[in-house]
């Protein structure tokens, strides 16, 4: 890369069940008016200003075509850039970060919004499976993943106390997130005595139903070294499709993921993930996907990560903290929840994480995802250095 | 330090109502396979996909993820964009930036609307929530609708005028065998015979709802001369939105508000040196959903003054043989697979600048060309493309 | 050129409705309330441009600011920007079905200055003009739902 | 007007999106839910690059991208790949749950074969298990058009 770019401000909305006294717009500035407090910036395209608005939304989450135009005022949109997204948010961060590269814009405002809450979630992820062969069978993302849990616990012998501890740790590590919306103390029996959804996946492996947003700001080298005196930077970055047809898929795999993180780890010169990163910040939609996209990050060997949670690595104290934030287990909105990865990251970077600091932490990786059984995925590493 | 970046192979469908015969997939196949081989590529030299569709107008959530089996994305990077109307220019904006920006050394940007799978009014008329809106959307025919009447009004246009529009259209699309309506039309009484829609739009004002798809491939400098010796290359690109504070669903309908694609064409032709634009640009492709909305945009994209856009059709500047040909592809009027149509304005372009567009080949040298998109409330986007850099 | 090929196209219907529960949030909401409870137009304005803000909402998208609660009552008359009628019943994804509304379909710019699109009484085509005015003919019963508790906008004299 | 924000109400308005759907099952679906419909048969298609055998089938190998026209009949039995049963009710399920699911590996296939299973004992359920397609008596040419797949014994 010829030039680097930095995140110089990120915010993140508190998670809650259901945020029906906020429509989408209003939603977003919860998160937007901290960014541009922190910065000073205001919408202009003379070199000094926000330049580019993308922001990431769902038209079916929203129930509105073109779902970017409920939060269009807020992010200055009026005769200025704006593009939308329409994958999981950290995706929107990847597209500024190829806006700044491509020398097109300067400073670039990132939003998402998600209100889970307005929408019915089986219906709206039916229809992301092919009309032909799959959604008539009632698929919903949770009966998908648990077809994905089945086969990875049996073919790596992962178990489920193993995926019910990961539940445990993030919901523990969410009590010390003020954004979080269900930090927990739960034991591995809690989780293993929850309501059983669709076997194997319980209800303490899955995540609540969440309404939030999340908005970041990223800039140019030289402009976001005036920015701010903690710019955080983006190293490396890549995202990947898997095929779709579920049947086509080794769901034990990640192959995408693999594919994405290789390309985001070689930019950023990394070859030891687990010894070189200092925190990672992981979309686990469910508990067992920790541990999978654990080992497409490449943490540990194929079938590893049980023994990575066994042994603690992964909790705070450890080699390397997951998920210090609480994860998506302690509630994220679907489309949020990269951005909102990305945004745990960079407080961490910056040494304002709180009572949730990795202390010392340089090196960061965020991951999202996208669509049935982690179809799409997305791994950035940042660093304050 | 940003690389230069070209377009080296174009792909289209043709365009019909329905596509009973291929499932989405299939159907975006066909452009991914006819752009690769436009390039002579295989799907291994391709890096990065990057996906323009609106998909409440096929009810399928995420349909980015559904083509990854068939259309090229498996094991690819990229993402898709939704912008409204603009999501294919607005693909091809990003594909464009992520090869500049040396992520990428190639890209495949694919457009495609299926609008046999759902209706597109009722898509559209989804723009608006019940919360603000409820029961008073009418698609994009209601807006377009209106703003022919405010056209008609203050400029001094006639249905006459509109009907010279459609009918230069269909001379295009009959030369056009991707293009989806080819009437024949002979004369401006036979459109004038077309029943209302909505008044002041006439069945033959208006766009048809085509399935279809539209792919480019991009590529770094290095990458395109050696793919090809007739590189089409992306000069620049804008993308500008509006927010709608008069009530309209696309722009401004009473003509008070400065337009997205005023700002746009102000702030590109400026960057790009751009003084003349009817001497400087040799043809434009345009979105333009009514033939209405085509004499418009002469004007807001600076091809005349205001409320003259009119007499550059009564003159024929704008025809396929005159001095500054606009939509010699038979535009959006003839032909409008929402997802897919802006990339195929893009891709027209490159036709004519490469010397390839067969039948419609524009008499005017097209050394530079303009490639537009529109989006709701009112998102442009707008590419310049050039032969030399 | 792909040929069609002669077999059977297998086509899957499929009618999934999908509900959701909209939120006005607080700003449009204090809309709904006044609409509801007094059958008044309220919003509010920008400190900035002084214009007002239409739907009201807590930043101006003209000037990029917060706009605060600065609130105004406006008069529910107006004059008929554009008006265009339907010929043609066209589906509404939030009905469910084809609606042929037979009112006019028109943008009216209120006096206190904003514009909002809605239906005018008058069906006449001949009588309908551009520069007519008109005033809200709010709904009695059922109120709370915005702009829907007008009924229509009915013609009055200068 | 001197109200707070804060105590101002949101209203909440429910309503839908409701906009039919008709989706084209195209030139592999087509011939794939035809032979399911009149001769309850599965056929795959082969590519003949990767010598992967798909099923069901599409018109292009994802991974080499070659067009795919080589059809072949796969058995209607096959082992489980994996499985998931689904005990809470959404309204897009097509009977009533419990519901499983599963992937099968159809004999004759390269890949997974994605459906229900029925007349199982849930307890018994189990990866690598042999099962085979139970096709429904009324065939409309629809993936549904096989009921399940129920255990072999």
């Amino acid at each position: 890369m010829a030039e680097r770019v930095a995140i110089v401000a990120a915010a993140q909305t508190k998670y809650h069940l259901n945020r029906a006294d906020a429509e989408e717009g209003e939603l977003a500035f919860e998160a937007i008016k901290p960014v541009l407090q922190e910065t000073g910036l205001t919408y202009a395209d003379d070199g000094n200003g926000i330049d580019s608005s993308v922001t990431c939304s769902q038209d079916f989450w929203d129930g509105k075509t073109i779902s970017s135009t409920s939060v269009m005022s807020y992010v200055g949109a009026h005769l200025s850039t704006e593009d939308k997204v329409a994958e999981d948010s950290i995706n929107a961060v990847y597209c500024a970060f190829g806006q700044i590269l491509s020398g097109h814009h300067d400073i670039v405002l990132v939003v998402s919004h998600c209100k889970e809450s307005q929408g019915d979630k089986s219906i709206i992820e039916n229809t992301a499976f092919d009309p032909i062969f799959m959604r008539l069978l009632g698929f919903d993302f949770i009966t998908a993943a648990a077809l994905q849990a089945k086969r990875y616990m049996y073919e790596y012998g992962i178990t489920a106390e193993q995926c019910a501890k990961v539940a445990v740790k993030n919901r523990g590590n969410a009590k010390n997130n003020p954004f979080a919306q269900e930090p927990m103390d739960i034991t591995v029996e809690d989780v293993l005595n929850s309501k059983m959804l669709v076997d194997p996946i319980r209800l303490l492996d899955t995540k609540p139903t969440s309404d939030g947003a999340c908005a970041m700001i990223l800039a140019r080298e030289n402009k976001a070294r005036k920015l701010t005196s903690k710019p955080v930077w983006i190293k490396g970055m890549s995202n990947c499709y898997e095929g779709h047809y579920l049947g086509d898929r080794d769901l034990a795999e990640c192959d995408a993921l693999v594919s994405a993180a290789r390309r985001a780890y070689d930019m950023a010169g990394i070859t030891a993930p687990l010894k070189e990163i200092d925190v990672a910040e992981i979309s686990e939609e469910y508990s067992y996907q920790e541990l999978l996209w654990m080992e497409g990050l490449g943490f540990c060997g194929r079938g590893e990560a049980g023994k990575l949670i066994d042994a603690g690595v992964t909790q705070m104290g450890g080699q390397l903290p997951v998920n210090p934030s609480g994860g998506m287990l302690s509630g994220n909105p679907t489309v949020v929840a990269g951005m909102a990865r990305v945004a745990e990251a960079v407080l961490q970077l910056r040494g304002e994480a709180g009572d949730r600091q990795v202390q010392g932490a340089s090196v960061a990786l965020a991951h999202g995802v996208t669509g049935i059984c982690g179809q799409h995925q997305c791994v950035m590493i940042l660093s304050n250095k | 330090m940003a690389n230069r970046v070209a377009i080296v192979g174009v792909g289209q469908t043709y365009h019909k109502s329905k596509r009973p015969d291929v499932s989405q997939p299939e159907m975006v196949n066909e452009a991914v396979r006819a752009a690769l081989a436009d390039a002579q590529l295989s799907m291994k030299d391709i890096e990065s996909v990057f996906v323009g569709n609106m998909e409440t107008f096929e009810g399928i959530y995420l349909p980015d993820h559904g083509l990854a089996d068939e259309a090229g994305l498996f094991m690819k990077p990229g993402f898709k964009v939704a912008t409204g109307g603009s999501s294919g220019g607005s693909a091809v904006v990003e594909g464009s930036n992520f090869v500049a920006s040396g992520l990428f050394r190639t890209a495949l940007v694919i457009g495609f609307e299926k609008q046999d799978a759902g209706d597109t009014t009722g898509a559209i008329s989804a723009a608006t929530t019940p919360v603000w809106g409820k029961g008073m959307a009418r698609g994009a025919l209601g807006e377009f609708a209106k703003q022919a009447s405010t056209y008609m009004k203050q400029s001094g246009a006639t249905e006459e005028h509109a009907a010279m529009v459609r009918l230069k259209a269909d001379r295009g699309a009959c030369r056009n065998p991707y293009a989806h309506l080819r009437l024949g039309l002979e004369s401006v009484e036979e459109i004038l015979k077309s029943g209302y829609l909505m008044w002041p739009l006439r069945l033959l004002d208006f766009c048809p709802q085509s399935s279809g798809a539209c792919a480019v491939i991009l590529a770094a400098e290095e990458e395109a001369r050696k793919i090809t010796n007739k590189p089409v290359w992306i000069a620049d690109h804008i993308t500008v939105h509006q927010e709608p504070f008069r009530a309209g669903t696309f722009g401004d309908p009473t003509g008070l508000e400065t337009y997205s694609e005023d700002v746009a064409a102000t702030k590109l032709y400026k960057r790009n040196g751009i003084s003349n634009p009817r001497k400087d640009i040799d043809m434009a492709e345009t979105y333009e959903p009514s033939n209405w909305q085509e004499m418009m945009l002469y004007e807001y994209y600076h091809f005349c003054e205001k409320n003259e856009g009119w007499k550059l059709i009564e003159k024929g500047i704008t025809e396929i043989e005159g001095e500054f040909p606009v939509n010699p592809s038979g535009g959006v009027i003839a032909t409008n697979p929402i997802g897919a149509t802006p990339v195929i304005r893009v891709a027209e372009c490159a036709l004519q600048i490469r010397g390839d567009a067969g039948e419609h080949q524009v008499t005017r040298d097209v050394k530079t060309a303009v490639a537009t998109a529109l989006g709701g409330p009112n998102w442009t986007v707008m590419v310049l493309l050039r032969r030399f850099l | 050129m792909v040929k069609e090929p002669s077999q059977e196209h297998i086509k899957i219907p499929i009618a999934m409705s999908r509900p959701y529960r909209w939120a006005t949030g607080r700003y449009l909401g204090k809309l709904y309330k006044e609409a509801r409870d007094n059958k008044k137009l309220v919003t509010n304005r920008c400190p900035k441009c002084k214009e007002l803000l239409w739907p009201p909402r807590p930043v101006c998208g003209r000037c990029k600011v917060e706009a605060g609660e600065d609130w105004v009552e406006m008069s529910d008359k107006g004059t008929v920007i554009q008006y265009t009628y339907l010929v043609y019943p066209l589906w509404d994804p939030h009905v469910g079905d084809r609606v042929a509304e037979d009112y006019p379909n028109a943008t009216i710019l209120l006096d206190g200055g904003v514009y909002l699109v809605h239906k005018l009484e008058e069906k006449d085509p001949e009588k309908l003009k551009a520069g007519m005015r008109v005033q809200a003919v709010w709904k009695e019963e059922e109120r709370g739902q915005g702009l829907n508790d007008i009924l229509y906008f009915g013609t009055i004299e200068q | 007007m001197a109200e707070k924000l804060e105590e101002l109400e949101s209203f909440v308005i429910p309503g839908k999106i409701d906009i039919p759907n008709t989706y084209f099952a195209g030139l592999a679906g087509s011939r794939f839910l035809i032979e399911l419909r009149d001769n309850r048969r599965i056929m795959g298609i082969k590519c003949p690059a990767c010598n992967w055998v798909y099923v069901p089938p599409r018109s292009t190998c994802k991974v080499c991208f070659s067009k795919l026209e080589d059809w072949v009949e796969v058995s209607d039995k096959g082992t489980l790949l994996t499985c998931a049963i689904a005990y809470q009710p959404s309204p897009v399920q097509p009977v009533e749950p419990p519901i499983a699911y599963g992937i099968v590996h159809l004999d004759g296939a390269d890949s997974g074969f994605v459906h229900l299973l029925g007349e199982v004992d849930f307890n018994h359920l189990r990866i690598g298990m042999r099962v085979q397609a139970v096709f429904k008596e009324e065939r409309a040419g629809s993936i549904l058009d096989i009921k399940y797949f129920k255990p072999l014994d």
